[in-house]
């Protein structure tokens, strides 16, 4: 059972090193890559905040605020 | 309960770190800045020692006390951290060279000595910084820069050296399971006694490309299909482990540590040892 | 009596392929019979990090083995040119790539759209055959013909079409 | 414990453990080598009776490391070793150096250069003190010539180690530290001791590597609220690694400067004999022992010679050495090695003095009619 | 293997590594650091195209000490590390300069003491190289300055190595070692190749380290019918161990010997301009380059100024340097150091000739004008 | 068909030797002798590299090539001999010093790399050398001039430590057990790959003074009482096990020596290189 | 089945550290020990040629001949 | 002003606690407020080989701690003699165990039979206490009691008496 929490994820794109495991590795698909490289949140209302994406990232880049 | 988060254990001041694009270092340093605040722990309670490497460089980004000192060495200077102040908590962290291949001395020793310190190898495979040579953990036949056609060692298995040696916890796992990683390291920290967590994350710049992907998501990929739990690995056929590593906590005892026993000897009567020499 | 020297900065990012850039640049003049030394820089930042090739050629002994005087500074990245544009005499050219750089403007600043074109080109990879060609342009001290024989010894085969045509762009494309 | 005082009879490598126990030192890492095992066997009986650790290290780059983790952490640490350890310890000698960690290493030197005879004296490692590790590196070396010199010097030793924030190496060989002789250990309250700079600065201000006018560093130890960083990478006053190239020639330089302008408090020597011999006998250590027996004999006799013994060997004691040079008509340096002193000698010796290296490398002592010869040789020169 | 021949364009470490093995080399064991790895992974590479091995051993310590055993076993060998490894392997290098087994050390210095700016450029290791190990001991230590002349180098000290039976030490640093630059690589048979003496006498006779005049013995390589005993314990002539005093200061007094008796051998300098100018620098390795530069900056300005380039760092090239010193009116000393090899020129200065050490230990290169700054500034006074 | 005797490898010059009365050294290196002369060797035909200590010393009465190095590193001498001259015999002399304890790294790497050396580990649980310091092996407890009250670490199993890194040989046995060890060593010698034989015989100076008995016939019964084979061992209770140590081959395997995979993999066609890297 | 030979043992004082080894383990009870602590062939004739005594001597001072 | 200083050499073979012996006479010296060094040889051979210590008495400063110069040899083995017989001043007293040493007959050798007299006073280790007697008898610089003081701080109780009489029989039966 997943309890859907209101929830924002922050890219911090200075420190986005654009190595796409946050979006490959979501189990929501939330993300899609921008040209650049740089991750998006196109799907937020997917997100469960299991916070794997921010845990995982290698950069610190990620930061998921769940304001409930 | 707990009065700190991981970012205050993290020092922020010299990210973006060094590392490269989806290496696996940036996250274990995130899985121990988060056991550590969920342990409750303050950033004065802690010493993180780190040895010299890709992994090593991990101190420029903590906000614990820290001792960055010269390859190989990490547990020995832990060694005497802990033994210099026995209410700190120790923890190293070192990469496959640090650990077992220059300082696989001080690994083994440490282990059987049972020192209350927590060990947080970094197995890439390689040595990262200077450049992706293999180290006593590169698999057999691999290509590395100083094997160019093929590694003719074979590589340690850590945890198995480790238990050999005596160490008290013992675990291995991957930062693609990174829930399990964080709890491992939890309990590593907490074990009174030596503890070791070894993070497979083959290094993608050099490891990853010459065998596996040049890319971070298809290392990542390796992991999560490579690393499997106890209970599947038993099942599968040699061949099959073979092509697989097991992850998980093998070694969870209660041997007393080092120290516990150096003041239990010493508290003895020292008359006792009178005419026997 | 004192012999003509050039000295050559390729400045950027680790991947750019300016180490190699500088190998075909130093190999080029050597098979003009000049003297070359060939050194770069890289820190532990080296991967994706800050890069830099230095090129010296001359037509006789080369002491000194460091750019302490630039002729020519390729700047494709900001560090890169940040680095360098107020360490440099008047006289030396800044080539820089005006996607990601911004010039202060000086007098011998040049700017062209290296990474735009490397991307046009289909593979961003030929961003620094392209600044081969810009580099002979604007200093013609070697011969097209011996860059061109020497990129298509150090490329694998099958890159050398694209990086000849990238290196036609930069040369046809930038002016002096 | 129970602590000896006043009128005592002992070894010199016991005389040392007992001076370091007295000085603070709470923690011991070592690798047993002769001849200096005794001071691990010391360790392990006596630093549990004052609630320190004695602990024997797999090898003595694991010794070199665990003293330097120990006192990070706030104990005063030493460990001991001969030829053979003490090069195996040089990478870390040089990581104490640099990250400015107190502590205190013994040499108890042997024949050598490698294994060679292992158990009788030498003093071939004076220059190794001074250059063993890479890297420009400044370092304090003190030279027993007495038990009772090697109780005080090992007080001094972790004193300058404190106040200076650096390893402080005691350098002394198998005779010194296997013969028995008898010392007067002070009561505690009648010695000095110097515990390293505590901060004063802040929490949030606390740079463990800014310094003062002095030059010197008020480390905290690991655990304190003052977070500390330590790095052997080139770091800046925050203790992080930085790679600028003026914060790598800052930390260089005021690191020797913290030595260097420390020199006055640093340099000892001992003047024996008449100040204004004709002759001057240098020497340090064991052999300094020779040397006076010749200058009293050397009186009977009717010359004129006296000795300038060498106590701080690094930083190394120009001036005074420069005063004999200038002062006496000849100077015979003599040295159970093949004239390594001498030859330090020779880069002050502006006033073109003749220098006479005498030299014994057989493992055996230097006797005073060897001096002596050399001595009648030279004046009828 | 494809040997390169003629003219050639590459970096120094490759350089080195194809000297190597045109010297003989089959065996390489090392430890990876920086700024010496590509020598390794060139090895890796190379070694195995010629039936050599490439070994990339668990430290620095086993890494010279299995390059002592192969060598022993009659294959040349060699290793390559910078400070931190250089530092490691004192011990052994002890050990072999104590048995007298060939072997070549490359040293590609960075910046130091400790880890430092480990892939920035120094020259802080020169004393190191003279006194690292502990005990009395001689070494062989040469500095190129291009890559011309650290393939020649190469060569040679595998050369001398063979010749003298004892470790040779290539000092480099990182600029030498990363740069590239064209060289010619002559011939194999113009190559003059020098292979360690083969005993003379019968089997039964035989003892490893009985020498003729020369001083010179003749190690039989394991596995020949002359049953070969190497101790790093004091040993005689038939290399068991024994623990006679004379027999500690003979072998010592021997090896001592074999070296200096052979200094016009082993010495080279380079003089660069004007043989009798008003002001010589002395540099060596990177830094002697931008002297040169220097040297023809300053006779465009009419300044009178040559270089003494040192290439034999030990033994000391003592006689050119009293020649420089007494010819010059100054000398300025330019070094990525604090001066070592400024203050070992003092122990030489009988003239009293000014010298200045102009020193830089910030990880960057000295470059020609602090040097011509420096030159004015001398001019000045 | 044996062309020499035990006492061709055996240099008498320096007898009697300086091992103590009772040593268990001068028995060991009597086996040694002997399995070189019954496996028809000549002296030339081997290399002892020995370590620093007692069983170190051993190379002054030792007829066969020598090389005595500096202290824990014969295993790394050892190597680069056996790769310098992949012909000759190697065998490494070490006490538990040198082997386990400074010289663990070497041992554990020398077993993983499966490198055709024999390592001959005499275990007398101390440093005799320098006075009866405690090792690497030193039992828990016991007292040594370094624990006077009793030392706070446990030993190593040399064997388990032998045989975790890869050893292709590993056997325990001890003095007492003449015949078997002169078996053992021969078979030692014979493997192909890392063999470790680790001979057990307390130092009577010091360890037994202290631990067992000053007697060396009393040390001699001791052994002959603890040492037992692995079927009578498995038939104890753990107490009783805990009273003894197992004797036996533990390992014997055939996993290819460092050499073979070196030159396996080097006559590979370097092209396949071409283009990954 | 022990097969008897002629045997001569000699030990070699000068080498002799009088460990006490030799006879205590002689299966055969051969030896006796003198009094300054070397020890005496008194039983020879039951000696089994089995070589412990030899083997197992420390200090390599006794030599078996086995005179067939 | 030259003080008076005596050298004494006791030599022998490991085991003859010789170098205990040393230590008596050393701390009786000091308690007798003279001052003192003792220095001790041994090799890898030690164990059972050659032992040998050497304790100097002055009453004023010692400053080479050697023995160059030995009033007084104790040779407990033929090697001990032989060290010392021919390497010392005619004045030089060498006591030596006539039971194991051979002498050259010098003027001031003097045998007594050591060995054999511990072993019959029930213990061939008193020999040393036996030694001390002698020592005391032949070289009378030290005051007997504070010698006795001394065996009896350090050596354990049980074996006090026995010593004691093994020095007296050393002292009554050794003449001058
Ligand atoms: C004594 C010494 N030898 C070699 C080096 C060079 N060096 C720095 S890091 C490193 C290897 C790092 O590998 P590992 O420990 O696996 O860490 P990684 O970079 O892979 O995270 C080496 C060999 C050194 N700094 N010191
Ligand atoms: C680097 C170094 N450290 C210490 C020593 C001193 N040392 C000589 S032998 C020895 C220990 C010997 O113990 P082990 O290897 O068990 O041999 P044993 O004497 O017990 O046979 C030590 C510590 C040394 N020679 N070199
Ligand atoms: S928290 Fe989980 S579900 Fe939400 S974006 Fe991150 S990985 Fe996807
Ligand atoms: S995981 Fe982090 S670094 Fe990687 S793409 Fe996502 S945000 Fe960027
Ligand atoms: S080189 Fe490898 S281990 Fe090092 S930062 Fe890059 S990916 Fe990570
Ligand atoms: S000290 Fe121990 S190991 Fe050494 S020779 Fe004596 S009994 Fe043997
Ligand atoms: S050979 Fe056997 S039976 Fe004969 S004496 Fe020796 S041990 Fe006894
Ligand atoms: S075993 Fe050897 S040394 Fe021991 S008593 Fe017998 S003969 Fe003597
Ligand atoms: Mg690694
Ligand atoms: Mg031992």
């Amino acid at each position: 059972m997943i309890i859907k929490e209101n929830v924002q994820i922050k890219i911090d794109e200075r420190l986005c090193k654009r190595c796409g495991i946050c979006s490959e590795f979501c189990p929501q698909n939330v993300f899609s890559v921008r040209n650049d490289g740089i991750p998006q949140v196109t799907a937020p209302e997917n997100c469960t905040s299991c916070h794997l994406c921010d845990w995982r990232c290698p950069d610190f880049a990620i930061t998921l605020e769940v304001i409930s | 309960m707990t009065t700190h988060t991981h970012k205050d254990f993290l020092d922020q001041r010299h990210l973006p770190h060094i590392w490269c694009p989806g290496c696996g270092d940036g996250i274990v340093l995130r899985a121990y800045t988060m056991a550590l605040a969920e342990l409750g722990l303050a950033p004065k309670d802690v010493v993180t020692v780190t040895g010299i490497g890709c992994w090593g460089k991990s101190d420029d980004y903590v906000a614990t006390h820290a001792l960055h000192g010269t390859h190989g060495r990490a547990l020995a200077y832990a060694t005497g951290v802990k033994l210099g102040n026995p209410d700190l908590t120790v923890v190293t962290l070192m990469g496959d060279g640090d650990a077992v291949t220059i300082g696989g001395n001080h690994f083994i020793h440490a282990a059987r000595r049972n020192i209350d310190l927590t060990a947080i190898v970094v197995n890439n495979y390689n040595y990262g910084m200077t450049g992706g040579q293999y180290s006593a953990t590169t698999p057999l036949n691999s290509k590395t820069t100083t094997s160019p056609l093929g590694n003719a060692e074979p590589g340690f298995d850590i945890c198995s050296l480790a238990e050999t040696a005596g160490a008290n916890f013992v675990a291995r796992t991957t930062p693609y399971h990174i829930v399990s990683l964080k709890n491992l390291l939890k309990q590593a920290i907490t074990k009174k006694g030596f503890s070791v967590v070894e993070v497979i994350t083959p290094c993608p710049t050099y490891f990853g490309r010459y065998n596996i992907n040049p890319s971070p998501v298809a290392n990542m990929h390796w992991l999560k299909e490579k690393g499997v739990p106890v209970a599947k690995y038993q099942q599968m056929t040699e061949e099959e482990q073979a092509q697989h590593f097991v992850i998980g906590a093998f070694v969870n005892k209660d041997r007393p540590d080092f120290y516990t026993m150096y003041q239990q000897i010493n508290s003895r009567n020292g008359t006792e040892r009178e005419g026997e020499r | 009596m004192k012999k003509k020297q050039w000295q050559f900065i390729l400045a950027g990012t680790g991947g750019q392929g300016l180490i190699l850039a500088g190998a075909v640049l130093a190999k080029a003049a050597i098979s003009e019979a000049k003297k070359v030394i060939q050194t770069s820089s890289y820190g532990a930042q080296s991967r994706g990090g800050f890069s830099q090739a230095e090129v010296i050629i001359s037509d006789g002994e080369i002491y000194f083995m460091k750019c302490d005087k630039p002729n020519f500074i390729l700047a494709l990245s900001q560090a890169a040119y940040d680095k360098y544009k107020d360490n440099v005499t008047s006289e030396c050219i800044i080539l820089y790539d005006h996607d990601t750089v911004i010039s202060n403007k000086r007098m011998n600043d040049k700017g062209y759209s290296f990474n735009q074109r490397a991307i046009e080109l289909g593979n961003s990879k030929v961003i620094n055959s392209v600044a081969l060609g810009a580099i002979l342009k604007l200093c013609p001290i070697l011969e097209n013909e011996s860059v061109i024989r020497k990129l298509k010894e150090e490329l694998p085969e099958k890159v050398v079409p694209l990086n000849l045509e990238a290196f036609e762009v930069g040369y046809r494309e930038v002016t002096p | 414990m129970n602590r000896p005082v006043g009128k005592q009879f002992m070894q010199g490598n016991e005389a040392c453990v007992f001076a370091a126990i007295d000085a603070g030192a709470r923690f011991y890492a070592g690798y047993p080598i002769t001849p200096s095992s005794e001071i691990a066997e010391l360790c392990a009986e006596f630093l549990p009776q004052v609630k320190g650790v004695f602990l024997q290290m797999e090898d003595e780059l694991g010794s070199m490391a665990a003293v330097i983790g120990a006192s990070a952490a706030g104990t005063k640490s030493f460990t001991a070793t001969s030829g053979p350890g003490f090069s195996l310890m040089q990478e870390n000698l040089g990581m104490a150096i640099y990250t400015e960690v107190p502590c205190v290493v013994v040499n108890v030197q042997r024949n050598g250069p490698s294994t060679a005879l292992a158990t009788r004296p030498g003093q071939g490692d004076v220059m190794q003190t001074r250059w063993g590790t890479h890297g420009d590196h400044p370092i304090i070396v003190l030279s027993p010539s007495s038990v009772q010199e090697y109780y005080d010097l090992t007080v001094r030793a972790f004193n300058l180690s404190e106040k200076y924030c650096t390893p402080v190496i005691i350098l002394t060989d198998e005779v010194i530290g296997h013969m028995k002789e008898d010392l007067v250990i002070p009561q505690l309250d009648d010695l000095e001791i110097i515990n390293r700079k505590v901060p004063t600065q802040s929490i949030e201000e606390y740079r463990p590597y800014q310094t003062g006018d002095d030059d010197i560093p008020a480390i905290a130890p690991f655990g304190s609220d003052y977070i500390v960083h330590i790095s052997s990478s080139c770091h800046d006053e925050t203790g992080f690694s930085n790679s600028k190239p003026q914060t790598a020639d800052k930390l260089v330089r005021r690191l020797h400067r913290k030595i260097d302008r420390n020199i006055e408090d640093i340099v000892q020597v001992e003047w024996f004999g008449a100040r204004n011999a004709d002759l001057c006998i240098i020497a340090y250590g064991a052999v300094s022992r020779t040397a006076k027996q010749v200058v009293v004999d050397a009186e009977e006799k009717g010359l004129s010679v006296n000795l300038l013994r060498i106590i701080t060997h690094w930083p190394f004691p120009d001036a005074q050495v420069k005063e004999a040079l200038n002062q006496a008509k000849a100077v015979i340096v003599a040295e159970m090695n093949l004239g390594q002193v001498a030859q330090e000698i020779q880069r002050l010796n502006s006033s073109h003095t003749p220098i006479y290296s005498l030299t014994r490398i057989d493992g055996e002592m230097i006797i005073p009619s060897q001096i002596m010869s050399k001595i009648e040789e030279v004046m009828r020169s």
